[in-house]
């Protein structure tokens, strides 16, 4: 039978983790497929997550895709379909489809070093490239990540965090001071240029709010990073994933299908529309 | 293949294909015309434009994609879902006017490509498309030879019917063309060679015909390239209502959403449909933050202007607009998109 | 019907002086004949004002826009708009200011009456026309439509070009205005709401398949929403999402947020689409017929609406759109309002 | 019409009245029809219009909404509001071909179980003969 791009495979949620609670908790979820589908994927590309009788919502993959066990989604919990996603549980099911988008260029950046720079839920695309930069970590040069949220409980992935220091320079922020905070107090982007990345050599992939994006871009430029060793990921609503439906596109672009990863040199080539 | 039909035997034909399902044009009790599935009645081909083109057969407003249901045995919760896919007859749909055909081919890339839509295609590769040349402009708003069309064009058809008095000329350009004059072959004759010049010439009066034209479209094109920041939008845009009519009539608009219907929510029991959207409509775009990257009215009338005449023409070289006229005629506030392109054109000049 | 001229040196005093920030008025369309919504900021291109019976819209409509834009802006101006009115139009002005949508200052109001006449319905004379194409309406000195076609003028009696609603006007004069061209002429009305009694006098069955048949050729394109002054809300129930959604607004609000209606068009949603807005607009709608003029595919819109505006005058003594100090209609009550549906 | 045909209504009763006569219907053991689904709501003020149409279109065959009489509104007006905007709703309905009997609105006080069961009494018999409610109703 011929495939059909509009039906999910079942999955199965087989671990939850709080990663923030409150007013914007985020969750992670492990899922596998039910019917033992496979689902090849490159870093940075998205699926699409469906609780039935919700709707449907676009998710960028945050495992790596050498770990074949599982698919990992973090997600912020911000409307109806990822509200029904928060109140679900081991076990039960949701449909995935997908994969969809362009995915980072990884093949291209052997040899470089890359340093990563995320905000809040940005850090749920950049989690997959960290991880396969980490599993193929002969093939690049220097790692470190620069990484803020808004207060130290809106920080995700904790505990991972704290494993990566063994492994990389992590630089963490937040934006308010608190009692107890011993790293950098301020906006990510004010991070990076307090921290300084040298662009000899080197790509930053930056992931998180688009204001964040913004400055964080402007700070690069003047750190001299050329457009070319900037990437980052664009958002927009969507609701097929595969360029068809209309909504999402930038420009003549649609992000689902030929982003969501962009160089800068790419997208300040694009209309503003995101 | 090319052949004559007469006009009287037009009927008889209609009725020969009783193996397809057959839309036609058919004016109801208020003088509206639309598409309607033939039921034995009169049918004839004197048709001025239609409210709503043919795109509804091969891309219905509203499409099941699949059923989702929970069951209860014993205190086991299972969750079933199933696939829906649209049983389709063979189908004709006669008197489709060539523009209408052109944009079917036109949706035949979006539809097609990387990621093949099993819906679309489902009907798409079940329908015969039987154009009918527009000796007459079905409205005062046709402008297809301005963007690459022609009352006559060819482009998605299987059969263009040509109207030359009392008969009509009939090319076959497909195989599925073909197999409807195969359905009713004594009611066609082979044409002499001066009805060959007359339908040449008959295409080329028509040509003549359409009253509105929009001026270097391609050259437009590449100039609305340099305009996505251009005042015209927000000046274009003021008397604009927001509404979906100019995109919902489109021949060749096809923008989507795709959301779950409950029929039941315990237990949960429902459907994934597909129905028509539009840029038009501002949730369209709105991102569940609030946060929209097409705010106004400004930035939709340019999304809907540079969709059918940039990016459709970046990606697949072609026009993403036919020419019918219809969003011209129907909009009520009277929006014109020749004008607001006439005025791209002389943008800076 | 007016001239005006006398309209048309104000508007170019206004914006000379710079006491509206843009006037909204009627040009003429691009299809020639119909006149088309036309907004003015400059002194020189007042003259492109037209005032002819073809004025149908209802301009009021942007003036819930000239709201929005104004919330979006970070230092809006806050000058009025002038606008141009027709009698039916103004008492849309008398709803919104009813409703505090907008205030007196927000807006300068340019009146013109209808006299006698009123405006013409496309569709009838498209069907008058029968293929031929109309170049300009005018009303001559007898208050008969002139229509000039290609091959010539064709003279018809007013009856039988008015659209439906001017035939059962209460209002051929603007109520609220800043200035007013034209006449105020009091013109008799018999029966005003007499289009409703072919409907109403079906039986209960018959106006069921009447309105199912109706309204099953409803796509959805929300244009008769979108052309109304009175569908203001932010939050509408048709809408996949709220529209009001702020940065603040919580993942729970958004969530729980109730799918009242499918987005499928089909006979049950798009009856109940209908019904809700026939409700929500009863007592504010002041008939301009827009809804109905907008419809592509030509549903009867106006009968809904027209229908409760009658129940109202009947059931309650309630008329909409000339008092802007009276409570709307359901916000309201008196003692003595009919109960004896209630057991 | 089948024999066995049971409609089903949706009622909106007021906290304050309507809900406790139905309760007091209840606990004095009064026998009423089971076709109720009773939806206890703060004031027959609150009931807007979509509810109505809502309950409609999600297979109700009757909707009846009951407050408190004229002059006992805890809210003091909300009664008022509700005679007032119900009777269009009503009149719309009817107007769309809805049989008029569908729809009900009545004055039942805490005290008047035995009126309570009386009105859906007779609301199932009037709506028996009709069978079921299509024309608003979405997969009928």
């Amino acid at each position: 039978m011929e495939l059909n791009v509009y039906t999910p495979q079942l999955a199965k949620i087989v671990q939850t983790k709080d990663e923030v609670v409150g007013a914007r908790a985020i969750k992670t979820f492990r899922t596998e497929f039910a019917n033992g589908a496979r689902f090849d994927y490159r870093c940075g590309q998205c699926a699409m997550l469906s609780v039935f009788g919700k709707g449907e919502a676009m998710i960028s993959i945050s495992s790596s895709p050498l770990i074949k066990d599982y698919l990992q989604f973090s997600i912020l919990r911000t409307g109806r379909v990822t509200a029904a996603l928060h109140d679900m549980e081991v076990g039960d099911l949701i449909g995935v489809r997908g994969p969809y988008g362009n995915g980072f260029p990884m093949d291209a950046w052997q040899g470089k070093n890359l340093v990563f720079i995320g905000g809040g839920i940005g850090l749920a695309p950049l989690w997959s490239v960290v991880q396969t930069a980490l599993l193929r970590k002969s093939e690049f040069g220097a790692l470190s990540l620069i990484y803020g949220a808004r207060t130290s409980k809106d920080i995700v992935f904790k505990d991972e965090l704290a494993d990566l220091k063994g492994q990389m320079p992590v630089h963490l922020s937040i934006d308010v001071a608190e009692p107890d905070w011993k790293e950098f107090v301020g906006f990510v982007p004010t991070n990076v240029l307090e921290k300084k990345p040298s662009p000899a050599n080197t790509i930053a992939i930056t992931c998180g709010p688009p204001i964040m994006i913004k400055f964080v871009i402007k700070n690069l430029k003047d750190l001299k990073f050329e457009d070319e060793q900037i990437y980052t990921t664009v958002e927009n609503k969507m609701k097929c994933g595969i360029g068809k439906c209309g909504r999402c596109n930038i420009g003549f672009h649609y992000v689902c299908k030929d982003g969501p990863v962009y160089s800068w040199a790419d997208l300040k080539k694009l209309p503003q529309e995101y | 293949m090319e052949k004559i039909l007469a006009k009287k035997s037009f009927p008889q034909w209609v009725k020969k294909l009783d193996s397809w399902r057959v839309y036609i044009p058919r004016k109801d009790e208020e003088g509206r015309w639309n598409y309607f599935e033939a039921d034995g009645g009169e049918v004839s081909l004197d048709v001025l434009q239609t409210t709503l083109p043919p795109k509804k057969i091969l891309f219905p407003q509203r499409e099941v994609f699949l059923e989702f249901a929970k069951t209860l045995a014993g205190n086991r919760e299972t969750l079933e879902i199933k696939e829906v896919l649209p049983e389709v007859k063979p189908t004709v749909i006669i008197g489709a006017r060539p523009c209408e055909a052109r944009a079917a081919w036109m949706l035949d890339e979006v539809f097609g490509g990387e990621f093949k839509d099993v819906y679309y295609w489902k009907r798409r590769d079940q329908t015969t498309l039987v154009g009918f040349a527009c000796t007459t402009p079905p409205s005062e708003n046709c402008f297809c030879t301005s963007v690459e069309g022609s009352p006559h064009s060819e482009e998605g058809l299987d059969l263009l019917l040509t109207d030359l008095g009392d008969r009509y000329y009939v090319q076959s350009m497909t195989a599925k063309g073909e197999k409807l004059i195969s359905a009713a072959k004594a009611l066609f004759e082979e044409p002499k060679p001066e009805a060959k010049k007359q339908v040449k010439a008959a295409h080329a009066e028509s040509e003549k015909k359409i009253r509105r034209q929009l001026k270097d479209a391609r050259p437009i094109a590449q100039k609305l390239k340099g305009m996505f920041d251009s005042p015209l939008w927000d000046e274009e845009s003021m008397s604009c209502l927001r509404c979906g009519i100019c995109t919902y009539l489109c021949p060749s608009c096809h923008c989507f959403d795709i959301g779950d219907e409950v029929e039941s929510p315990s237990p949960l029991k429902g459907q994934r449909v597909r129905t028509w959207d539009t840029c038009q409509f501002p949730d369209f775009t709105m991102h569940s933050s609030g946060h929209n990257p097409r705010p106004d009215k400004a930035s939709r009338l340019r999304q809907r202007l540079l969709h059918k005449f940039q990016y459709f023409i970046q990606v697949y070289d072609k026009f993403m607009c036919v020419g019918c006229g219809r969003c011209i005629t129907l909009c009520p506030v009277g929006i014109d998109i020749i004008k607001v392109l006439d005025k791209v054109r002389d943008h800076g000049a | 019907m007016a001239k005006i001229e006398d309209l048309k040196e104000e508007a170019k005093k206004l914006l000379r002086e710079g006491k509206v920030k843009y006037i909204i008025g009627y040009g003429a369309g691009s299809n020639g004949w119909l006149a088309a919504p036309l907004f003015i900021k400059k002194p020189e291109d007042v003259d492109k004002l037209v005032w002819d019976p073809t004025c149908v819209h209802n301009l009021v409509r942007f003036l819930v826009d000239e709201k929005r834009r104004k919330a979006r802006q970070k230092q809006p101006d806050k000058r009025p708009v002038g606008i141009m009115v027709k009698g039916c139009d103004s008492r849309a002005v008398v709803v919104l200011l009813q409703e505090k949508f907008i205030d007196r200052s927000d807006v300068y109001i340019l009146g013109v009456s209808c006299e006698k006449m009123g405006v013409v319905d496309d569709a009838k004379l498209a069907k008058k026309l029968a293929g031929k194409k109309a170049k300009r309406v005018e009303v001559d000195a007898q208050d008969r439509f002139v229509v000039t076609t290609e091959d010539g003028k064709i003279e018809m009696a007013a009856e039988e070009l008015l659209a439906e609603r001017c035939l059962e006007c209460k209002a051929n004069f603007p109520v609220i205005y800043d200035l007013l061209s034209g006449e105020k002429t009091k013109r008799p009305l018999d029966k005003p709401f007499g289009s409703l009694e072919k409907i109403e006098s079906l039986s209960a069955a018959d106006r069921s398949s009447f309105w199912k048949e109706q309204l099953d050729r409803c796509i959805r394109c929300y244009a008769c929403r979108s052309a109304c002054p009175m569908c203001y809300c932010d939050e509408c129930v048709v809408d996949s999402i709220n529209l009001a959604v702020t940065a603040d607004t919580t993942a729970d609000e958004k969530a729980q947020r109730i799918h009242w209606i499918q987005r499928s068009a089909e006979s049950s949603e798009n009856l109940v689409y209908h019904l809700v807005r026939a409700i929500h607009l009863a007592g504010r709608c002041i008939d301009c017929g827009e809804c109905e003029r907008a419809c592509p595919l030509d549903i009867p819109l106006r009968f809904l609406n027209k229908k409760l505006e009658k129940e109202a005058k009947e059931l309650f003594g309630y008329e909409v759109g000339f008092d802007p100090a009276l409570p709307a209609l359901i916000s309201c009550f008196r003692d003595e309002d009919p109960q004896d549906f209630i057991r | 019409m089948a024999e066995d045909y049971e409609p089903r209504i949706v009622a909106f009763l007021c906290k304050w009245c309507s809900s406790a006569g139905s309760d007091l219907a209840g606990v004095s053991r009064m026998e009423y029809p089971p076709n109720v689904v009773p939806i206890q709501v703060m004031c027959s003020g609150s009931v807007s219009p979509l509810y109505i149409f809502s309950a409609f279109n999600k297979g109700a065959d009757g909707v009846l909404v009951s407050g408190c009489h004229p002059g006992d509104c805890h809210y003091i007006k909300g009664n008022y509001y509700a005679r007032r905007r119900l009777n269009l709703v009503k009149k719309l309905l009817e107007y769309v071909g809805l049989e008029t009997q569908r729809f009900q609105m009545s004055w039942v006080s805490a005290a008047e179980g035995t009126k309570f069961t009386q009105i859906i009494k007779d609301f199932v018999k009037e709506l028996k003969p009709l069978g079921p409610q299509t024309k608003l109703r979405r997969n009928p």
